[in-house]
């Protein structure tokens, strides 16, 4: 009955992704081995992030299916994100503000006892 | 549908018959026998702390029986009490049927997570009885928790067995309340209970695996070295606080969440009054499950995270004080032009409305950067989030028990003695918390076994101390006599009405004194929200008791 | 009720409601694995940022061909099982058998793999935690050299992630056995095949948190 | 030195403590009124509205769009101003005067120790009134707390990693500084004083106290004693604490967990001090840091396996 009606991808389709995986596999590879200085890193995230995207859409069908199971895995990444932000916010950031300059060993400035 | 042989109790017997339920009612008393147990476990060993703490000096504990006892206290009120018991009891006995449906999505799974709860407190136990003390503390921070003894391992192992539990408890209620609601029963007709039980499923889901992450990664830290939170070998033991906390705060959302959506039923039901803001409350737990993994940083204002994010941590902060405001505006609004029934649990939803506004203005307080440099690690700390966590979450739960209490035993309790009980422990638990802000706000730092030392500059300790630990008794006390008219009421309370707060939910209009093995003969057609008790009272009204 | 299929559970009103239930179940239970997994990328962001000199310089210890060749041994092993969707949708069983035993091949290719980098790097004194201590020169890299503050924290990340990692692709292994003799059996038709489905799903978010793990931990 | 104050906070004694102070009266004044106006509401509801008889039917209430809006319009207002407050204190407490008084802090299980510019070195904390002084600090093993109730600071004391805390005392007073994170056993004995003085007493207190190498071993030995955190754990007059008393230790049998015993001589002192563990006298555990056989040199262990002897 109703599980007989789901969406069906043709093998084409199947195919076709898998093809660009390997190619994206293949394209991530190579521009690793290339030194794009501060490019690399966010060009293999955007790489494998394409890839991810292409396996989730397509091969676990989310194209065609609910949107509510969209929403749970989007929401599922934007939790692991704003884990990662507010993480890096600490420790990306620490010592911007605050007591990191020297102090002084003199004991001799005496402003506050002048008051 | 009066009295029959297919209520949930009587269509099968024996042990096994329990043991291997799937039926979520007879679940949900699995959890309630389970948290009860730890939750008097927990309960002695906070009398213990308390008459430890009312005399200075060493009382009845030295410094490492202390230290481990508060640990204890901590790990099994926060792990094995306070999160499963709303969801593991009420959720599970309460949210099928409130939302007609016959059983959970995964019953099954259902019963799993019993069991995992079960074997991450038996390896809890275990550790603690036969590997060695554990006296970390419940937040288990490195590197004072990667150098402790290996009963660490099995406690960290717990929590994360136990967590699982957590996650398929909350993953089933929010595929439950997606997939299996009656025909009618739209979002905005789900009870609020169901909406706020909905709302922690959610944290659930998301933050419980990262304490397993947490946990994992402590315990290789301890096992083999990694070196990520230990700073002897290059590790941040701040990071940890982080890891930790990105799950324990939102935790603290799976502890207030579920009682607050028990408050909106008991505020509805007892002042037979539409809720209102029924759509500001509901949505607004969904808001505070979100924001609530935002905010986690708020711990850490002095423990040597980056000014900045300190900042940023205090700002979003505050923006959980606005829904949980609404919250408890509304609250009171509904028994404006009520019709308010003063019964055991409307006393219990009432309290929480006192409690909990003192936990949430307090927790204000230490939200403010500058204030919370001088309370943080304190007994104010202390009282906080016990009037938020026990005033709150407990008080909620209590108040929940009674409220579904003849749905459950299909038996009245003593009124009487309930409201006598509820006074006690209103009393207890003022006398004993209230003295904490002052001790804390004068500086008397968390976790200490003894201040002695501190009494030539900070005379007052002694006497608030004291105050704090002959509260703990009352509240003992109360927290016992109700123990002992549940237990009567189980055995020799009169039989319950199957409606006897004239409620107009479908637990009550639509299930018999005790529900049947799948909840209803047929399923039931919604046409109506949770409240509307002048639409319910022509067809469901007040019965009378027999 | 179909002959094949598995009878419908008493609480659900039909197979189309049972279904959708599962599958949002597994959504649910997907989230709470990427949530886990976050906390090890966190670790990788938060060192790697504070050290990244030492985590370049440490990567070159890990072999990218082999964690190429196992990318590209997971992203096959993802394509038979969306293949054997396509056609237990079709109800063409045998089929079915023969991609998910090409899985399970692909899956075993995987560990074995591992198993020889694992091993390789053991053999050497790279361990995680206290245990590193690299010595010896293979491939014209001098691994002692490799001593220095802050690579043992790359490398129990690396250890502690595709372990992990690893526990999944054995955990999704044992699954695609238990599929495969049910498939075999005849257990799945068009109109119930829920089980196959819902392994599919765990196991492309095995693959796609190797899609990460790859040029993190091997490239850059 | 009794820290009157109110009921609420200890007497302010540091610059910014005033600050912070009337923050917190003013978040405490707002919640009271508040919990007061929503406590009123409530009873009074509860009571004017009481269920009067079985057939009691609730009036129809029409819900208000504009009290909905101001209750959450009127709390956003004022979260935003102890915000912004908040964070303009907090500001002040994270950052030092250019001119501060630096001052070295090391915290261990359960002592603390300061050390000052000229080489002074002290259990107690010394400073001069009306100075910013700014605190240094940093961990032997666990994570402790600097927290001064009286001047309102307080930040964690991590190992391997500076923190910061700085502060200008406004009275010559002598005051408690407590560890306020959990750090084992003895975490409630982790007190000192800090002793703010006049300019004149702070800089003769530096000058008595500044190490010119002309003291006895046994001298040296009780300065290693104090500083080092022998004390929290090792009593001179018989008490037991976590560890052995060192009254009358040298020259005593002593029994271990093990089965075995030895004499206390100065072979066993050393080795008790640089590897605690190997040999644990039974009725104690092994909670002695290992970090001693690094931390002191040798002549060090030596003063100090005198001072014990001269405990007798």
């Amino acid at each position: 009955m109703a599980q007989g009606q789901h969406h069906i991808i043709p093998i084409r389709m199947l195919a076709i992704v898998f093809g660009l995986l390997l190619f994206l596999t293949l394209a991530t590879v190579i521009t690793a081995q290339i030194d794009l200085g501060l490019v690399n890193v966010p060009l293999a995230l955007a790489i494998a992030g394409s890839k991810a995207i292409l396996v989730a859409l397509v091969f676990m069908a989310l194209k065609y299916d609910n949107k509510v199971n969209l929403l749970v895995l989007v929401l599922g990444v934007v939790f692991a994100v704003v884990f990662l932000a507010l993480t890096l916010a600490d420790t990306e950031l620490r010592g911007t503000i605050g007591i990191t300059e020297p102090g002084t060993t003199e004991l001799t400035v005496e402003p506050a006892e002048s008051e | 549908m009066s009295e029959g042989s297919h209520n949930y109790l009587s269509a099968r017997k024996g042990l096994w018959s329990w043991l291997a339920t799937t039926d979520h009612k007879r679940i949900g008393i699995l959890y309630a026998m389970a948290c009860g147990t730890f939750f008097l476990l927990g309960g002695i060993l906070a009398t213990f702390v308390r008459t430890e703490l009312g005399t200075p000096g060493e009382t009845i504990l030295d410094q490492d029986g202390y230290n481990q006892i508060f640990t204890l206290h901590g790990v099994v009120m926060v792990f094995l009490v306070i999160i499963p018991a709303i969801p593991g009891i009420l959720g599970n006995f309460v949210l099928p049927i409130q939302i007609g449906a016959k059983d959970v999505a995964f019953p099954r799974l259902n019963l799993a997570s019993w069991y995992l709860f079960i074997a991450g407190a038996l390896m809890a136990v275990f550790g603690w009885l036969f590997v060695g003390n554990v006296d970390t503390g419940w937040t288990f921070y490195t590197p004072y928790s990667s150098g402790a003894s290996n009963a660490v391992l099995w406690l960290t192992s717990a929590v994360f067995v136990a967590g699982f539990a957590s996650i398929f408890t909350g993953l089933n209620f929010i595929v439950t309340v997606h997939k299996m609601r009656a025909p009618g029963m739209t979002w905005n007709r789900l009870p609020l209970f169901v909406w706020a039980i909905y709302a922690t499923g959610i944290v659930q889901v998301l933050a419980t695996p990262v304490i397993g992450i947490t946990m994992v990664l402590l315990f290789l830290e301890k096992l083999m070295q990694i070196g990520i939170f230990d700073p002897a070998l290059g590790g941040d033991p701040v990071l940890f606080q982080h890891f930790f906390w990105f799950y324990s705060h939102p935790a603290v959302y799976i502890m207030i969440l579920p009682a607050m959506g028990i408050i909106s039923d008991l505020m509805g039901t007892f002042s037979r009054q539409q809720v209102s803001g029924y759509t500001f409350i509901a949505l607004s737990s969904v808001a505070i499950a979100f924001l609530g993994f935002l905010v986690w940083g708020h711990h850490m204002f002095v423990a040597g995270q980056s000014a900045l994010s300190s900042i940023i941590f205090s700002m979003l902060t505050f923006l959980i004080g606005i829904p949980t405001g609404i919250k408890v505006f509304n609250w009171v609004a509904t028994m404006y032009k009520g019709s308010v029934w003063l019964r055991t649990p409307m006393i219990y939803a009432l309290m929480f409305l006192f409690l909990f506004s003192i936990g949430g203005l307090t927790g204000i307080m230490v939200g403010v950067l500058a204030v919370d440099v001088h309370l943080h690690d304190t007994y104010f700390v202390v009282a906080h989030f016990h009037y938020v966590m026990m005033g709150g979450a407990l008080i909620g739960l209590i108040g929940g028990l009674h409220y579904w209490w003849p749905k459950i035993t299909g038996r009245m309790y003593n009124e009487t003695a309930g409201v006598i009980a509820a006074i006690l422990v209103f009393i207890g638990f003022n006398v004993t918390f209230f003295p904490q802000f002052f001790l804390g706000s004068r500086g008397m730092p968390r976790r200490y076994h003894d201040y002695t030392e501190l009494l030539p500059n900070f005379p007052e300790f002694a006497p608030l101390n004291l105050v704090s630990t002959i509260g703990s008794y009352i509240l003992a006390v109360g927290l016992l006599m109700i123990l002992v008219y549940a237990l009567y009421s189980l055995f020799k309370g009169p039989k319950a009405p199957a409606n006897p707060w004239g409620a107009c939910t479908l637990e009550w209009t639509h299930t018999g004194r005790l529900p049947d093995e799948h909840n209803f003969h047929e399923t039931p057609l919604v046409t109506r929200g949770p409240y509307d008790f002048r639409l319910a009272d022509d067809v469901f009204g007040p019965k009378e008791e027999d | 009720m179909s002959s094949t299929g598995t009878t419908l559970k008493h609480y659900f009103v039909n197979h189309e409601q049972q279904f959708d239930a599962a599958k949002l179940g597994m959504w649910l239970f997907l989230v709470t694995e990427i949530l886990l997994f976050s906390g090890m990328f966190v670790a990788y962001a938060v060192y790697r940022s504070w050290h990244p000199e030492v985590f370049a310089q440490a990567s070159e210890l890990l072999d990218w061909r082999l964690g190429a060749l196992n990318t590209v041994v997971l992203l096959a092993s993802s394509f038979t099982v969306a293949l054997s969707i396509h056609f237990v949708q079709k109800g063409e069983n045998d089929k079915v058998v023969v991609l998910l035993l090409m899985t399970l091949l692909c899956a075993a290719i995987f560990m074995v793999v591992k198993y020889f980098e694992y091993s390789g790097k053991f053999a050497h004194g790279v361990f995680p935690g206290a245990g590193f201590e690299p010595q010896g020169i293979i491939d014209g890299k001098d691994y002692s050299k490799y001593d220095i503050p802050f690579a043992p924290q790359f490398f129990s990340i690396y250890f502690v992630m595709t372990g992990i990692h690893g526990v999944h692709v054995l955990v999704g292994m044992g699954v695609f056995v238990w599929l495969v003799t049910r498939v075999a059996r005849g257990h799945f038709s068009p109109q119930w095949y829920t089980p196959v489905e819902l392994t599919g799903l765990y196991w492309h978010l095995v693959d796609i948190i190797w899609i990460f793990l790859f040029p993190l931990l091997y490239l850059i | 030195m009794n820290e009157q104050g109110s009921i609420w906070l200890p007497e302010p004694a540091s610059t910014v403590a005033g600050d912070v102070d009337s923050l917190f009266y003013f978040i405490l004044v707002t919640s009271v009124i508040i919990f007061v106006g929503v406590m009123g509401a409530m009873v009074t509801f509860a009571w004017r509205y009481r269920r009067r008889s079985e057939n009691d039917r609730p009036q129809p209430v029409r819900e208000s769009k504009l009290v909905e809006a101001s209750w959450i319009a009127i709390p956003s207002i004022l979260v935003a101003v102890v915000f912004v407050w908040g964070f303009r204190v907090f500001l002040e407490l994270g950052i030092a005067p250019p001119n501060s008084y630096e001052i070295n802090v090391t915290a261990r299980k359960w002592s603390w120790s300061f050390s000052y510019p000229n080489g002074a070195v002290s259990t107690d904390l010394h400073v001069p009134v009306n100075r910013p002084v700014k605190l240094r600090m940093i961990s032997d093993d666990v994570i402790h707390s600097f927290f001064v109730p009286a001047f309102r600071v307080k930040a964690d004391v991590l190992q391997g990693r500076y923190s910061y805390v700085w502060f200008e005392a406004t009275r010559a007073d002598t005051f408690n500084i407590v560890c306020a994170e959990y750090c084992g056993t003895a975490h409630s004995d982790m007190y000192a004083n800090v002793v703010v003085q006049s300019q004149d007493d702070f800089e003769g207190w530096l000058v008595e106290n500044m190490d010119d190498g002309s003291l006895t071993p046994a001298r040296r030995g009780e300065r290693s004693y104090e500083l080092e955190g022998c004390w929290p754990c090792h009593s001179l007059d018989g008490t037991t604490l976590a560890g052995p008393t060192f009254l009358g230790l040298a020259g005593r049998t002593r029994n271990f967990t093990d089965g075995t015993s030895a004499v206390a001589d100065d072979n066993y002192l050393r080795m008790s001090i640089v590897n605690p563990a190997q040999q644990v006298v039974e009725g104690f555990l092994p909670v002695m840091p290992q970090q001693y056989a690094l931390d002191l040199s040798t002549e060090e262990i030596d003063a100090l396996v005198e001072f014990i002897k001269e405990q007798q």
